[in-house]
């Protein structure tokens, strides 16, 4: 096997041609890559190898058609996000491969990059894409703090990104022309939550619980304001540290509170752990309990609880029940996988994204702005149902589903949808 | 009431699992004057062991010693190269190759067990509650604290009423004298290690109803073994016993009273502890000169 | 006057030869790479006065440099991006943090000071993490001024690489004459025989103590640079595994070598960024490499290769020496 | 005159050992005190608890006249109070006109100086240069201490104490490991240095102690057996039975 085919990232599956695989001149071999940072050289001159196995780089612009289109994918492969960021992947592989790895007619060479869920190193990692390796587009990153992070750099590199970051104020104040946005904001779900919470629960005092960071600030913040606003009444306000080892002591005070409903928010290790035990302290069955987001994601948190969800209600953009995502669950379960979550679904509605705005500028996203103005013209057709874009801030309007988490009939857990809030749309820049 | 005895249980539980880390950690430190930050791998290890084993159907109970066993041996693979290499290097040495080497192990694991959050399937019997005064305490916790104390336990049996706890004690303080009598202190090492290795691996098994299973866990739970055992002053079982009830009472507690501000409470208050005894809560007699 | 010995004026030399020639040759993101090279090599260089001269093994050095980016960012963001004030800012702050670590290593040492530092850079990063009002708590602080010296922004890459570069320099001569100076001096006394030095009448804490604002000021000076290579600083830069991956840094370049602090922050960020995108076990390799040179060179690259060089160079000798 | 030192009831236990109890001894201004006892006598304790080394259970240490019980051993040692260690504690990376240097440096109070480091350099100079000189060490004097013989690694050890120019030297068997001529040597330097220091000194030699000492205390079992002249310790009784006795036969 050519070792240039054994780099991971050249390629989008094993469904690729093994012949001809594009090479970009600007692309360098690991080690030529290093030597030539530290001795502060420029970029080396490809090697024979590689320029007889490269396309001819021919800049005209009648041949636009013909040259790849470079998509470069910034997502957390290492850090307390990893099988996040291997599902936005794994989502936006199955889009790439189902196009043929080509998209707009062009074909597709698409790099992964690693930010360890971390700023700095998303923002080195997105200047190395765009500076090194030249790519027309990027994508991805699931930690907000990183989408935050990147978006000044992409911004000034004015580079087109599909940024998947949820902080409300990617679509607010960090909203950027050069930055499209297909998928929620915190408040959509927060608020949502509220609402179904009012309508269900009839002014029942309800006990918040959150992780205390960015996004559990949001989602808790937001159902508050709505539901006070509405009419409802809270009780305590907890917040843990992220990263608890033990939930025992929050769940014993939370038992002591006796409450007459709870609305919290925790991703990853946090929401297993905390859904665990809170079967385990016997309130499973016993409180009502709601969520948001992450909570109860479908890949990542679901299938590590066992029955300790059931019942519960989340506010979420993305449900395996939903009738938009029919078609991707069965494909994405085709490659062996669970059935998908939110990030493996973001990936791949955000290939859909970069797929319709690809064909509705022919290919050529030389004039973004022109791109741009088409993307927004019409909606999308995605697995997160139809998406349409306000123009204002780049930001998707999406369909909110309430989910409740059955018993499937396998026997395994299933975010159902109970009712869905159609066409959700953040305050955007008014907020 | 109920609530200040369950809080109080959930600060036992807390601290058993505390020290059933700290203790592997902690005999290697004091024995042999290792520090090996590789304890989080094989704590891991352990865990990822026993949410397969109890996945599987087989009986659940062997579930612990297989962990052991695993943790064990890849404990007895290190040991043999290159930790038996580093017992006489200063700390600093010790502390860069054992971090290396968890570095390699966290992301071997990772390779083998994929990034998912993995959970035990715990058995029936331990899935069950008891209300004092009307709260729930989980069955599950209850069996932590016993496992922790009966290893406790056991453990100080072994190194301290045992002949071949003595001879060791003995190796440690003078290695030349315990070879003269014939006994070969490479071996002895080489099984405290692995012991310490297997506790690890236990430790983890115990916990995985409690913590589940993760890439980074290993890191988590080193960092938290470690300052039990510095808290507990190095070098003594009480030590690390002690040790693990400050931080876990420390840690528990601070999330009942201040739960928005827990972590910042409980590291504040064991800087400042540390600050005001440095050398930990027990610390042995030394003398300087 | 003392003359400044060859081996000590060469890789002076070669380094202005370099950081001359660089903006000319080097792309935009090279040229950026490069400087948070530069940066982060100067914060571990500080961290190598205490590891190696005083065998002072902290693992709150984070909390040094992100307590400065913080300050400098938010400095820049209410006052303006003056480099003057965004330094002074940082280094100020830095400052105050060593010293409350100076504490620290004035009372404790060995594993007890790893642990206690640790714990104290935890403390710093809950802070950060939950000082939302001030510091963005996990989304961090972003949209920050570009640095500007009077007239002049400088936030172009070539600028900011001239300036970590001028900054790394001035540490590093910094560096050297507190190695070369009574102080420096008396850090590796307190370190070799810490009884010796008490008997001699050296306090040993004040030395540590002295040290380590030392070190902070220098790590402070470049922790104030650092957000403005992305205007952006967020939480990360004050965890404490930014401290790990400092002392692994210093241990790829030497332990106690000052310009192998440069050398093991390149060669580290330089793995990290080009492996990683080649396979998602780059952290295996890392692992590898690291362990490797402990097992291997546990003077560090900086060591094997003066070391290799000072070998062969002396063979050569001594065989002409020989009739 | 008052005494240069002064300790009084000095009491000291490690756990249930009582090593130390009720010792009370002066050493004025220029005198040369011998401290001579069998092992585990105390002596060495002693000396750690006058320096600061260890903290006494009961008594006082008084320097100068004035209480330096609570001063850490640094502050002693700016004070005059100087020792050397049972072995020659060397500093073995750096070599021996460096390690002389640190000593004078912080006679001169340079010693944790930063900038304007060049100048303490040359201050601290000549007077390491006259050490060297006066104790024929000066070829060696760009050795790193660990290259040294052990005789010399013990002459660099005193005369980094004498660096410290000390009002009092309280010296722990320096003569140690040392042939008969090296001792004689590494005491005659002591007194070519300054006849005022006053010097505590600790030795198992007998004929040393009674050559060089102007008056010789003799501790058994953590207590203070008797102070006196040679002539007068040599005759005592007490003193022959404890610890003499046994030489004499």
């Amino acid at each position: 096997m050519d070792r240039l085919h054994r780099r991971k990232n050249l390629r989008t599956g094993n469904s690729a041609p093994p012949s001809a695989p594009h090479l970009a001149p600007g692309r360098r071999l690991v080690l030529g890559g290093i030597a030539a940072t530290l001795a502060g050289l420029p970029p080396a001159r490809p090697t024979l190898a590689q320029t007889t196995l490269a396309q001819p780089s021919l800049p005209q612009p009648a041949l636009v058609q013909a040259r790849p289109v470079r998509i470069g994918m910034i997502t957390s492969l290492s850090g307390p996000f990893t099988a996040l960021g291997e599902s936005m992947r794994a989502g936006m592989q199955l889009l790439l491969a189902q196009s043929g790895h080509r998209l707009a007619g062009r074909p597709v060479e698409f790099l992964v990059e690693d930010d360890l869920a971390r700023s700095e190193e998303g923002a080195r990692k997105a200047r190395k894409l765009i500076g090194q390796d030249r790519v027309d587009l990027l994508c991805g990153v699931i930690s907000s703090g990183v989408a935050l992070a990147l978006r000044d750099v992409v911004t000034e590199a004015r580079t087109p990104t599909f940024l998947l970051g949820s902080a409300n104020d990617l679509a607010r104040g960090a909203a950027s022309p050069f930055i499209v946005r297909p998928t929620k904001t915190n408040w959509m779900l927060g608020t949502t939550a509220a609402r179904w919470a009012h309508e269900k629960l009839s002014g029942a005092r309800v006990l918040t619980v959150g992780s205390d960071y960015a996004a559990g600030r949001e989602y808790i913040g937001d159902f508050a304001a709505t539901y006070q606003q509405l009419g409802g009444r809270l009780g305590r306000q907890l917040w843990t540290p992220l990263g608890s080892a033990d939930f025992g002591p929050l769940l014993t005070t939370i038992a002591a509170e006796r409450p007459e409903a709870v609305y919290g928010f925790f991703a990853g290790s946090d929401a297993v752990r905390f859904l665990r035990q809170w079967k385990e302290y016997r309130l499973a069955g016993r409180v009502p309990l709601f969520g948001a987001g992450a909570f109860f994601d479908q890949e990542d948190v679901l299938p590590a609880v066992g029955d300790a969800a059931l019942g519960a209600l989340g506010t979420f953009h993305q449900s395996p029940t939903a009738p938009a995502s029919a078609a991707f669950n069965q494909a994405y379960m085709a490659t062996g996988k669970p059935l998908p979550g939110e990030f493996s679904t973001t990936g791949y509605v955000c290939g859909q994204v970069i797929r319709a705005t690809l064909e509705r500028a022919d290919g050529d996203l030389a004039d973004w702005a022109k791109a741009c103005g088409a993307l927004f013209s019409a909606p999308v057709e995605t697995a997160f149902g139809t998406m349409p874009f306000d123009p204002r801030n780049g930001q998707a309007i999406l369909d909110i589903h309430v989910n409740e988490v059955r018993r499937g009939e396998d026997g395994r857990m299933v975010n159902t949808v109970l009712h869905t809030y159609e066409k959700l749309r953040d305050p955007g820049p008014d907020a | 009431m109920g609530y200040a005895i369950v809080q109080t249980l959930n600060a036992l539980s807390f601290s058993a699992l505390l020290l059933l880390t700290g203790l592997g950690l902690s005999v290697v430190l004091s024995l042999m004057n290792f520090v090996n930050l590789a304890h989080g791998g094989f704590y891991l290890l352990g865990s990822y062991v026993a949410v397969l084993w109890l996945g599987s159907g087989a009986p659940w109970w062997l579930a612990f010693p297989a962990a052991f066993l695993a943790a064990g041996l890849a404990g007895a693979v290190l040991e043999r190269f290159p930790f038996r290499r580093f017992y006489a290097r200063p700390h600093l040495m010790q502390v860069l190759l054992t971090y290396g080497l968890s570095v390699i192990m966290a992301d071997l694991m990772r390779w083998g067990f994929g990034a998912q959050i993995l959970t035990p399937e715990l058995p029936a019997a331990l899935q069950g509650v008891v209300f004092l005064f009307d709260m729930p305490f989980p069955l599950y916790r209850l069996f932590l604290i016993g496992a922790g104390v009966a290893l406790g336990l056991l453990l100080w049996l072994l190194l301290d009423r045992t002949l071949w706890g003595a001879v060791l004690r003995a190796a440690v303080t003078d290695r030349g004298i315990v070879e003269t009598l014939g006994i070969d202190t490479r071996h002895l090492f080489a099984a405290v290690l692995v012991l310490s290795a297997g506790l690890g691996g236990l430790s983890g098994a115990l916990g995985a109803g409690m913590l589940a299973a993760y890439p980074g866990l290993d890191e988590e739970v080193l960092i938290l073994a470690l300052v039990t055992v510095v808290v507990g002053g190095l070098g003594s079982f009480g030590g690390t016993v002690a040790g693990a009830l400050v931080v876990g009472f420390a840690l528990t507690f601070s999330k009942v009273w201040f739960p928005e501000f827990a972590n910042v409470v409980a590291f504040s208050a064991m800087a400042g502890f540390l600050l005001l005894r440095p050398n930990g809560l027990i610390a042995p007699p030394l003398r300087q000169i | 006057m003392r003359d400044i010995p060859l081996s000590r004026a060469a890789p002076l030399a070669a380094a202005l030869l370099a950081l001359a020639l660089a903006p000319l040759l080097a792309g935009a993101f090279h040229l950026r790479f490069l400087a948070e090279i530069l940066l982060l090599g100067t914060a571990v260089m500080s961290l190598d006065l205490l590891v190696g001269l005083g065998g002072l093994v902290t693992l709150g050095h984070a909390a040094l440099f992100g307590t400065a980016a913080y300050a400098a960012a938010i400095a820049a963001l209410h006052l303006g991006g003056n480099l003057f004030l965004v330094l002074g800012a940082g280094t100020g702050a830095a400052l105050l943090m060593a010293a409350l670590m100076g504490v620290a290593i004035m009372r404790s040492s060995h594993l007890f000071l790893l642990i206690l530092t640790l714990l104290l850079g935890q403390v710093a990063w809950e802070v950060a993490f939950h000082w939302r009002e001030v510091t963005g708590g996990a989304d961090g602080l972003r949209g920050l001024p570009p640095l500007s010296l009077g007239p002049w922004r400088l936030d172009g890459p070539r600028a900011l690489f001239l300036l970590s570069g001028g900054l790394a320099l001035a540490a590093y001569l910094l560096a050297r004459s507190f190695a070369d100076a009574p102080i420096g001096r008396a850090l590796v006394g307190a370190r070799e025989q810490p009884l010796r030095m008490s008997a001699l009448g050296y306090s040993i804490p004040r030395i540590r103590f002295r040290a380590m604002l030392a070190a902070g000021g220098i790590a402070g000076a470049a922790g104030s640079l650092y957000p403005f290579l992305n205007l952006y600083v967020g939480p990360q830069s004050v965890h404490w595994s930014l401290s790990a991956t400092m002392i692994i840094m210093l241990v790829i370049g030497g332990v106690g070598s000052l310009w192998g602090a440069f050398l093991g922050s390149a060669i580290y960020l330089a793995l990290q960024t080009y492996v990683s995108a080649y396979t998602d076990r780059w952290q295996l390799f890392v692992g590898l490499v690291f362990v490797l040179i402990v097992l291997l060179l546990p003077r560090g690259l900086a060591g094997g290769l003066t070391g290799g060089l000072a070998g062969s160079l002396a063979g050569v000798l001594s065989r002409r020496g020989r009739p | 005159m008052s005494a240069l030192l002064e300790i009084s009831g000095i009491g000291k236990s490690f756990g249930a050992v009582r090593v130390l109890s009720g010792i009370s001894l002066a050493v004025s201004e220029g005198e040369t005190l011998g401290l001579i006892g069998p092992n585990g006598a105390g002596k060495t304790t002693l000396f750690n608890v006058v320096t600061g080394f260890l903290r006494a259970d009961a008594g006082q240490v008084r320097f100068a006249g004035a209480p330096v019980d609570r001063l850490p051993p640094a502050e002693r040692a700016a004070r005059g109070l100087v020792r050397t260690f049972q072995k020659a504690m060397v500093f073995p990376a750096l070599s021996l006109r460096e390690s002389l240097a640190m000593a004078a440096r912080q006679r001169a109070g340079q010693g944790l100086r930063w900038l304007g480091a060049r100048a303490c350099h040359q201050e601290s100079a000549a007077r390491v240069e006259r050490l060297l000189a006066e104790s024929g060490l000066a070829r060696h004097g760009g050795e790193r201490m660990a290259d040294l013989s052990y005789g010399e690694q013990r002459i660099a050890d005193l005369l980094m104490a004498l660096a410290l120019e000390p009002r009092l030297l309280l010296l722990d068997e320096p003569t140690a490991g040392l042939s008969q001529a090296e001792a004689e040597r590494l005491l005659g330097i002591v007194r070519r240095h300054d006849a005022r220091t006053a010097i505590v000194l600790i030795a198992h030699d007998i004929d040393i102690v009674f050559n060089h000492c102007d008056r010789i205390a003799v501790m058994h079992l953590g207590q203070l057996l008797r102070t006196g002249t040679p002539q007068a310790v040599r005759q005592d009784a007490a003193v022959r039975a404890a610890y003499l006795g046994s030489l004499a036969d």
